[in-house]
């Protein structure tokens, strides 16, 4: 087997443990934390397909940004997680009939003509860089979606602040540019008072 | 006669020798790496010392040069506590998260016009998207102590690192746009370029200079990412005792520290190629060479540790502050100053 | 391109190597004495009298969603900061690219700055 | 590809939205004391003017491009987004009062609303599945966000996370999808999807396999049996100036997704999706129909009887192709985009009636509180009485020709049973409308207070009520419309 082979399929594995790591295990951390492996794995999977820049963007974005902010809320909720598996068992046969139908499916195409005639992407050059040929189409032949994509960015940004920022009123907050600003004569008057005499 | 010995090495090992090769290559990276970690931790006790003219550790060795080994066996035959409530899973990947992007970040680091492990074409992309799980380490710590102090310091750790990636990010896009590239040689290279290199003034073409407010807001915001003072909020001692590492002993704890003194290194380097010129001599009539890289670095590093000296901490609501409304603005204004230069015909970058 | 990766890989695995093999040499050369005292979270001496997971200020989760936002710009802007200098070069439409980015920047900079009104970036 | 710079006048009245939605957000930052007032003003205005912009390029029925192909400009487009313009305008007007009673009036609001409203009209007019899904995304998550503005609420924060963790599911799914048919067929284009699709280039099993997941993911946006868990209580939770726009835009922007991806993408494998779509269709009205009976909040009761209008919108998009034969494209599609429209104008009257009854602290959304509102407003139970007779397809009201285009097309498409089951449920449907007649008119008044609204909700309300029985006498403009919008697209 070719040496891409194996990590290709070492990889997989790891994603595939991972994603059954997110849904099986117990602690709503730990689950994160395999969603990170998954997410990894993936992006070492896109790499062996000379995706290089995506496969980097979803460490740096996924990985790096967004999970974090998973783990920040997950950490900070104590969820009980006995309760969630409420009805576990009254939804599994409903569950495992959807994933049935959809493990089908997915060996009906995947087993199909398509993908059995698809190869592997064409080896690219050591020194091609798809960061570039993506510059290349990014801001013209797509610049509608990329700008969609700034719109969208602003939603969220509108989104999360009208609904998580709140004043808080107790709270004794000091701004710096104010007090940077502050000159001797603001807080110290030297006045003079005539001696006084007995 | 290397020539000779590479091709009997090769022949040795057959079609493992691609995987050797690498092999020995990582390791003479890691091991001076490892030297340089623990003879930083000397400096840095030694410049504050004299800083604070005292005279700082002299007893271990001749004046006290052996001391980082004797730290290093120290704390290997201390006890690894593991907190009855802890989370024994997380609690031992904790450490091992800090560490392995610290290191992994060099494998594409060139010291060289032709020394580097990997040569990556996306190799800026690579190390940011590395240095930023840099993070999980301290956040796995924190949580998995099961302890007030290591998760308030891993929430505030964790906060900060992300918010000086902004700035971080940012300060770097106007570098990639003078370079026009994402590899680290190139990036070098572009450097070397321009009047002033001509004119055998090379440092007068490095990009500090026309990108002046962005080398001074990359370089503090490293020191942020890495916690270091005056952002030490983290482990404020008289705050939060050590922040996440609170609960680790032994070899755990040095684990953190290696990620910690790597990282610094690292941020030293980076800064020297992205700013100053990487390997490139400064004057004409020097030749470039690794030296002047580790020249660089040693610069910055001394920042490092005289800022340590020098500054007072930084309160946490001064240090969000410093990143999202002074550092982000300022990267952004000289991104848009940069692209119009670009374009302009006064540009030096053709 | 993929095999400029191969070292990556070697040094993941190294890195990892290395980075758990201090943890047990550390187990196996460093003494094992546990003691209900030592083992209990540190607080500064005192007795932990409540759970170390404490519902936190809603603000890290603010600049957590903010980091995400700011860091997508950043990465949609990568491949525009590699080419542009190509494309000004090539006189290939580089006044549109720029109008483009300009235009993409102008909105997130109105997202940041009414941010900015709105106190989202102040930590009180 | 080469690339050519697009032609920004064709997607004026996008960029016009989108600038008005940033000059929202900031002079509400900056004018902050003046900002409720003129965000309400800027917001109208912004409708207003989309809508002359609009208006006024419609006069050239060529379909045309831009931004490469990924826009497309065409009378389909311009008729849904005028309609969605008209339910976003309602609902600004219609819950003005209801968001300063509850302190929830502040300039974010109008930004995301016109963000949403952008969102639904890059959906309309997109002809690429990458714009198309990122339209889906920014009106949804805009809508996501506006379920949950009144954030200390319980209910509203439960209903957002329901809408939005489904809502997500249902992303994915489109999105799924999309990503099979790029990798079968190469393109994000749907004029070569189209192409490729009725060729027959590429594997036909992929495509159907495709095909399942979008139409799985329109159904979740359609709100339709069995994707349709999410529905009632999202209508329930969400503040009710919000349930109007989702009941409306929304589902008008769903009906765009169907049919550009279906009848635009996937029309050389209608035989596919047809009995998909049947399915769907038949449960809809069965269930919509059955449960709406069984609720007493009238939140509740309109969402399930959307359900079912959504499955007779589906009715009419499925009867367009029969053996093969296309004859009966035009009627089918056009009697499905009366349907919608018809559907989001009485989506509005009846959830500007609840609006109108609600007041500080008192949300008029039980079946208990329209008693007695003839004793207390004989004019606007008159008006109530009017949608509720239109929406039960009572003749010869709107809701009547819609339904009756629809059944027509369905008849001579074949499915004689389809309608037979259609008009059935919509006899049993009739029982829970007529039922709030009779409690405005038979029952007791639990409270006398007077109805408290400004006078241009009157009228509009008025209006729009009475649209609906005037255009159920002459429903021939509007279906002329709906007509010639899809021959000219197609």
């Amino acid at each position: 087997m070719e040496f891409q082979t194996v990590v290709f399929y070492l990889f997989g594995a790891i994603a595939v443990a991972a994603a059954l790591g997110v849904i099986l295990v117990r602690n709503p951390v730990h689950a994160a934390l395999c969603l990170v492996l998954v997410f990894f794995s993936s992006a070492a999977i896109w790499l062996l397909l000379e995706a290089e820049f995506l496969a980097i963007t979803l460490v740096l974005v996924y990985v790096g940004a967004v999970m974090v902010l998973f783990l920040f809320v997950v950490m900070m909720l104590d969820i009980n997680v006995d309760r969630l598996r409420e009805g576990f068992w009254s939804n599994l046969p409903l569950g495992l009939l959807v994933a049935a139908v959809l493990v089908v499916e997915m060996l009906l195409v995947l087993t199909g003509d398509v993908f059995r005639q698809a190869s592997s992407p064409p080896a690219l050059p050591t020194d091609a860089s798809n960061t570039e040929s993506i510059g290349r189409v990014l801001y013209t032949l797509y610049s509608y979606p990329f700008e969609l994509a700034a719109m969208i960015l602003l939603v969220a940004m509108v989104a999360a602040v009208s609904l998580t920022l709140r004043k808080r009123k107790d709270v004794r907050y000091l701004d710096p540019a104010e007090q940077v600003k502050v000159k001797a004569a603001d807080r110290l008057r030297v006045i003079s008072m005539p001696a006084e005499k007995e | 006669m290397m020539e000779a010995t590479w091709q009997t090495l090769a022949t040795w090992f057959g079609p493992t020798w691609p995987a050797v090769w690498v092999l020995l290559k990582i390791i003479a990276l890691l091991i001076p790496l490892m030297l340089a970690v623990a003879y930083l931790t000397f400096a840095e006790r030694k410049v504050i010392g004299y800083m604070q003219v005292r005279i700082g550790p002299n007893r271990v060795g001749p004046k006290g040069w052996l001391q980082p080994i004797a730290d290093a066996l120290k704390l290997l035959f201390k006890e690894v506590i593991f907190p009855t409530q802890a989370n024994k899973g997380l609690y031992v990947i904790g450490p091992i998260m800090a560490l392995t992007p610290a290191l992994l970040a060099w494998v594409a680091i060139p010291f060289g016009e032709n020394t580097w492990i990997a040569n990556l074409n996306a190799g800026v992309l690579f190390v940011l998207a590395v240095t930023s799980l840099e993070v999980y380490g301290v956040i796995i710590a924190g949580w998995a102590s099961n302890s007030k102090y290591p998760f308030l310091g891993a929430m505030r750790a964790s906060a900060q690192m992300v918010s000086y990636e902004v700035a971080m990010g940012f300060g770097l896009i106007s570098v990639l746009l003078v370079a026009g590239s994402l590899n680290f040689i190139d990036i070098v290279h572009s450097q070397a370029q321009g009047r002033f290199a001509e004119m055998g003034l090379g440092f007068l073409s490095w990009n500090w200079l026309p990108l002046l407010p962005l080398a001074v807001v990359y370089f503090i915001s490293g020191v942020a990412e890495t916690n270091r003072a005056p952002f030490d909020v983290v482990e404020g001692e008289s705050e939060i005792v050590a922040g996440h590492m609170v609960e680790y002993s032994g070899m755990a704890f040095a684990l953190f520290f290696l990620a910690e003194y790597a990282n610094m290194i690292l941020v030293s380097f980076l800064t020297s190629i992205f700013f100053f010129g990487g390997w490139l001599s400064p004057v004409g009539f020097l030749p470039d060479g690794l030296h002047w890289l580790l020249i660089k670095a040693a610069v910055f590093l001394f920042l490092f540790l005289w800022f340590r000296a020098t500054f007072p901490r930084f309160r946490y609501d001064h240090i969000m502050r410093l990143g999202w409304k002074v550092f982000v603005p300022i990267t952004l204004i000289w991104l848009f100053v940069v692209t119009v230069w670009l374009l302009s015909p006064l540009s030096i970058w053709r | 391109m993929v095999e400029n990766y191969f070292p990556v890989f070697v040094f993941l695995v190294v890195a990892l190597l290395f980075s758990m093999a201090p943890l047990l040499l550390g187990r196996l050369l460093g003494p094992s004495r546990p003691d209900p005292e030592k083992l209990s979270p540190y607080e500064c001496g005192f007795e932990p009298f409540e759970d170390a997971r404490i519902r936190f200020d809603v603000r890290y989760y603010l600049i957590a969603i903010l980091f995400i936002l700011f860091d997508l710009e950043i990465a949609f802007l990568f491949p525009w900061a590699v080419v542009f200098k190509d494309m000004i070069a090539e006189g290939a439409h580089a006044f549109y690219v720029f109008g483009t980015v300009m235009v993409f920047l102008a909105v997130l900079v109105i997202g940041y700055i009414v941010e900015w009104k709105n106190g989202a970036l102040d930590w009180e | 590809m080469e690339f050519e710079r697009p032609d920004f006048s064709l997607a004026a009245a996008e960029i016009f939205v989108a600038v008005m939605a940033l000059v929202v957000m900031v002079t509400g930052t900056f004018l902050r004391r003046i900002s409720r007032e003129l965000g309400y003003a800027l917001a109208q205005l912004t409708v207003i003017g989309a809508a002359f912009i609009t208006v006024f390029s419609v006069d050239d029925p060529t379909v045309r491009y831009t931004f490469g192909t990924m826009y497309v400009s065409d009378w389909l487009g311009q008729v849904l987004k005028l309609f969605i313009y008209l339910s976003v305008f309602a609902s600004l007007l219609y819950g003005r009062l209801y968001l300063i009673e509850r302190r929830l009036e502040k300039a974010e609001y109008y930004v995301l609303m016109l963000l949403s409203m952008l969102g639904a009209m890059i959906l309309v007019s997109a002809n690429n599945l990458l714009v198309l899904y990122l339209g889906l995304e920014m009106m949804t998550l805009a809508l996501y966000a506006l379920v949950a503005f009144d954030r200390d609420n319980g209910l509203r924060s439960e209903a957002a996370i329901k809408y939005f963790v489904l809502g997500a599911i249902s992303s994915g799914l489109l999105l799924y999808g999309m990503s099979m048919i790029y990798g079968a067929t190469g393109s994000l284009d749907l004029g070569v999807v189209g192409q490729a699709v009725s060729l027959g280039a590429g594997d036909e099993l992929v495509f159907k396999f495709g095909l399942a997941f979008l139409v799985a993911g329109i159904a979740f946006k359609f709100g339709v049996v069995p994707f349709h868990m999410w529905v009632a209580d999202v209508y329930h939770g969400a503040p009710t100036p919000v349930t109007l726009l989702i009941s409306s835009a929304p589902k008008l922007a769903a009906f765009a997704l169907a049919v550009r991806l279906l009848v635009g993408g996937f029309f050389g494998l209608a035989e596919t999706w047809q009995p998909m779509l049947m399915l769907l269709a038949v449960a809809s009205i069965v269930l919509g129909n059955l449960a709406a009976i069984a609720q007493s909040n009238i939140k509740r009761m309109l969402a399930y009887s959307g359900i079912s209008h959504m499955g007779f919108v589906l009715l009419g998009l499925l009867a367009g192709v029969t053996d093969g034969g296309h004859q009966q494209v035009f009627n089918a599609y056009s009697s499905a985009l009366f349907y919608a429209v018809s559907y989001a104008l009485m989506s509005l009257a009846s959830f500007g009636m609840v609006l109108l009854l609600a007041r500080t602290g008192f949300e008029a959304e039980h079946i208990d509180d329209f008693k007695g509102l003839n004793r207390r407003s004989p004019w606007f139970a008159a008006m109530m009485m009017l949608v509720m007779f239109s929406m039960a397809g009572i003749p010869f009201f709107l809701g009547f020709f819609a339904k009756f285009a629809v059944l027509e097309a369905v008849v001579s498409a074949g499915h004689t049973w389809l309608a037979v089951l259609a008009v059935i449920m919509s006899v049993i449907g009739a029982y829970y409308y007529l039922r709030v007649v009779k409690v405005m008119y038979f029952d007791e008044p639990m409270d006398r207070t007077a109805l408290i609204a400004s006078s241009e909700t009157r009228v509009l309300l008025s209006a729009n009520a009475l649209t609906l029985a005037v255009a159920g006498l002459m429903p021939q403009g509007l279906m002329a419309v709906c007509g010639y919008a899809v021959l000219t697209s197609f």
